[in-house]
């Protein structure tokens, strides 16, 4: 493995944000209430959204950014959407 | 009762065996040499000097295939005016 | 109409950061980085943006608008909240390791008055050591802290002091915002 | 077989969705596992479409390389815009039911009186 | 008092500019980097519905109603065919005909794209993919708009 | 086959993480809890478009998912019943 | 030479970042009820992606400063992603635990809770609906 070179570095982070996204995602399938749940989903949005620059790094093309962008914007007006579900009243 | 549930059962288990009959003769993950993609490949090639466009995927969607983004823009207007029409009833 | 063009600006600002890099001989000297298309339709969406969001964009106050508020804005987030935000992670991490926690909420009186100051103290709270707000009076602007280590001490007094939770976060946010 | 996996996933995707769509008798899981046989065609399109080692095709800034094809992915894109309008419907549809037979079961709705 | 606490107002009313120009750029670019009229309309349109879920439904439907939604929808529609049917009148006789790229019709639309620094090329490709988001943006929030509107009015008793 | 053994992990993690949450989301009785699941198997769905090279369909999706479908299903689970009911 | 030194800085953001991001994960499975696991999963993951979007702010920088004009477009982007996720992750945060508050989940080993003391007249009436 070339280790100061460009690619395969970021590949290992990549791996790396992976196992955070797999803890994350055992607290989404056990968590014993709907807010645990949501706990999970929203820490796999911004793993998510760094593993997506993270990646776009890695294949050395810019366009790849603009995904990550859309995500950091809008991974939380789900959460709101949850949270104001749980919350009771009227939409 | 239990016809029905018998029923459903078969129907499952004949649309699994497709469904897993198909897997196997896929072609290779990530392998298309021995498919025909000729189209795709006349499209990445020209798509700069036909349409102008940088991203290919916007040039299929409004150029090359319009038709079918004409369909979906019906299907998407006919979905609106359904929702509306639904909760206007449901207000009364 | 202060309120559009206001809307508008920002949105036009923003814009001109996305577009970045697209005149045709941009480098790292040449600073004039956009071409004569990119403004033109830059302009008319951001028109557009105004005219649609500016009621819910601009409230009533313009006081941040003052330049000077906006420098002690970004001194505030690069000096002390950086720091903070350093503190608290380290002791997550020794909580998460240890195991060791002394739970409880709180509420706090910071005697902020407009919305904008208390939605930054509030964030600032959240993302500082051991601290997160879950409820706010609509009110009295009192905010609820859960606290992960409660200290014996601070518990004496009934609105919990201040410093206990956000040390000097309030100063430097009414100086921001009020 | 390993590298199958994308496929397999599809597979799997199907079948639970259609095993929800049959089995099942709430209508919102119904909806749901429609929508979970959406993402299935959407990923087997998706991953038909994927070369080994391929670039997107976006022409910026880059040259001459092995592209990933671009009319399974218009397609798809279609596919998610339709996938939403449907779903919109459906739930719309589901709520009238509920305000009228005051239940979500199937099989009480269309007249469950031999259970 | 529906909605939801201050300082989530407060942030989702700083960043719907933000969101909002996002969604046009992506609208704009759609033929220079990944995007187009459905995505930049999907994210605009979730954008409002971040409003809708802060605000409160009944201050949404205060502001703007299901009738202007349905306009702009039916304007984004028209725009689209329109365009579909200039390459009919003009150029190549057929339908969706890309007609700019090839002849000088209009002299400001007619270059082959570069790379990211010419937003005028393409010939039909950016108007119409402003006419889908329009159509997109319009549809998709009225959608979340009418059911957030509707079933806010359901009772507390029925709605368990 | 394997240039990149790395690049072949994560195409084998992503879908097993998809399969995972969407048999979560058929098998919770609890429909917010499915509709959590749904939007977490949007999520990773999005990042498999956008590793398999799509990142077209991986901004659709994400603009789609992450936000509108959520929204509606939540909608909809508050104006009827919020349990999956027993028999 | 400079140019192996910012390497090695980046690999150091990196290593930062992702050590972060993997110890949200691993206090999100430890803690033991719903605020405790916020403050892991919303403090670690927006302090670990503020390092991680800055090792590519300073790969974007060098790009740049190198006379590629992507470079620009790398920094531009990654520090408005930074921006947003700084803006949307704690109100997130704060929705949830309200939520979670109000949908009467309680703090587990409390000390104190002066929350409870104060009955909303939303939770009034789900107290009287439970009865």
């Amino acid at each position: 493995m070339n280790f100061f070179g460009i690619p395969d570095i970021y590949l290992v982070i990549l791996g790396l944000l992976f196992l955070s996204i797999i803890m994350a995602i055992i607290r989404v399938i056990k968590g014993p209430t709907a807010p645990d749940r949501i706990v999970g989903l929203d820490t796999i949005n911004t793993i998510v959204i760094v593993s997506m620059i993270i990646f776009g790094l890695a294949a050395g093309s810019v366009i790849y950014v603009d995904v990550a962008i859309v995500y950091a914007f809008l991974s939380f007006i789900s959460t709101l959407f949850i949270a104001k579900y749980l919350e009771g009243g009227e939409f | 009762m239990a016809m029905r549930n018998s029923a459903a059962i078969i129907f499952f288990v004949i649309v699994a065996i497709f469904i897993i009959l198909g897997l196997l003769s896929i072609h290779p993950f990530g392998d298309t040499s021995d498919i025909n993609t000729s189209m795709d490949d006349h499209i990445i090639q020209n798509t700069q000097k036909e349409t102008g466009a940088d991203n290919g995927v916007t040039a299929v969607v409004f150029d090359y295939r319009g038709f079918d983004t004409l369909g979906e823009a019906t299907v998407l207007f006919t979905a609106v005016a359904g929702v509306i029409l639904v909760f206007r009833r449901l207000n009364k | 109409m202060v309120a559009f063009v206001v809307t508008a600006l920002v949105c036009f600002i923003t814009y001109l950061l996305l577009t970045i890099g697209s005149a045709n001989n941009a480098s790292f000297l040449n600073l004039w980085m956009w071409s004569i298309e990119e403004i033109i339709f830059g302009l008319v969406l951001s028109i557009l943006v105004g005219i649609v969001a500016r009621k819910v964009f601009i409230k009533k106050s313009l006081r941040m608008l003052n330049p000077v508020r906006w420098l002690k804005f970004i001194g505030y987030m690069i000096g002390p909240f950086f720091i903070g935000m350093a503190k608290a992670n380290f002791d997550v991490a020794y909580r998460v390791i240890t195991g060791k926690i002394n739970p409880g909420i709180v509420k706090i009186s910071p005697n902020l008055k407009t919305d904008l100051g208390v939605t930054m103290l509030a964030n600032s709270i959240t993302l500082t050591p051991g601290t997160l707000t879950v409820d706010i009076d609509e009110n009295t602007n009192d905010l609820y802290i859960h606290w992960i280590n409660v200290k014996k001490e601070a518990l004496d007094k009934m609105p919990v002091d201040c410093k206990f939770i956000c040390g000097k976060f309030d100063k430097h946010v009414r100086g921001i915002a009020e | 077989m390993i590298y199958q996996i994308p496929f397999i996933a599809v597979a799997l995707l199907v079948l639970i969705g259609l095993y929800a769509v049959v089995f099942k008798r709430n209508l919102i899981k119904i909806v749901i596992g429609i929508t979970l046989i959406e993402s299935g065609v959407n990923l087997f399109l998706i991953t038909l479409g994927f070369r080994e080692g391929s670039i997107a095709p976006i022409y910026h800034g880059t040259e001459e390389a092995t592209r990933s094809l671009p009319v399974p992915q218009a397609l798809t894109l279609t596919s998610i815009v339709i996938g939403v309008a449907v779903l919109a419907l459906m739930l719309s549809f589901i709520v009238y039911i509920y305000r009228h037979y005051n239940t979500l079961d199937v099989r009480k709705i269309v007249g469950g009186d031999e259970e | 008092m529906s909605g939801m606490s201050k300082i989530v107002k407060t942030i989702s009313a700083t960043i719907l500019p933000f969101i909002t120009i996002y969604g046009l750029y992506i609208i704009a670019h759609g033929h220079l980097t990944p995007g187009g009229g459905f995505q930049g309309g999907a994210i605009v349109a979730s954008g409002f519905a971040m409003i809708v879920v802060a605000f409160g439904s009944i201050w949404t439907m205060e502001k703007i109603k299901e009738k202007h939604l349905s306009i702009i929808e039916s304007l984004g529609a028209i725009g689209f065919i329109g365009l579909a049917f200039f390459g009919l009148l003009f150029g190549a006789k057929m339908f969706f005909a890309n007609f700019l790229v090839k002849q000088d019709v209009i002299p400001f639309f007619n270059q082959i794209g570069q790379g990211l620094s010419n937003i005028n090329t393409a010939g039909l490709l950016p108007l119409m993919n402003l006419a889908v988001g329009l159509k997109v943006i319009a549809g998709l929030f009225a959608i979340v708009l009418v059911m957030a509107y509707a079933t806010s009015k359901i009772k507390e008793g029925t709605a368990k | 086959m394997a240039e990149n053994i790395l690049i072949d992990i994560i195409h084998i993690i992503i879908p097993i993480l998809i399969v995972a949450s969407s048999f979560v989301a058929v098998y919770l009785k609890d429909l917010i809890a499915a509709a959590i699941a749904v939007a977490a198997m949007s999520l990773l769905l999005s990042l498999e478009f956008f590793i398999l090279q799509a990142p077209d369909v991986a901004i659709a999706e994400a603009g789609v998912g992450a936000c509108l479908t959520t929204a509606i299903l939540v909608i909809a689970i508050r104006a009827t019943k919020r349990m999956e009911d027993e028999a | 030479m400079l140019n192996q030194l910012i390497d090695i800085v980046i690999y150091i953001l990196l290593a930062i970042g992702v050590f972060f991001n993997i110890l949200a994960g691993i206090g999100l499975l430890r803690f033991p009820d719903v605020y405790t696991r916020l403050h892991a999963g919303t403090k670690c993951t927006t302090f670990g992606s503020i390092f991680l979007c800055g090792s590519v702010i300073l790969y974007g920088l060098r790009m740049w400063i190198l006379g590629n004009v992507d470079g620009s477009i790398w920094v531009i982007h990654t520090g408005i992603a930074l921006v947003a996720i700084l803006l949307t992750n704690p109100t997130g945060a704060h929705a949830l635990a309200r939520a979670a508050h109000r949908s009467g989940v309680k703090p587990v080993g409390a000390v104190i809770d002066e929350l409870e003391n104060k009955p909303t007249k939303k939770s009034a009436n789900k107290m009287e609906a439970k009865k």
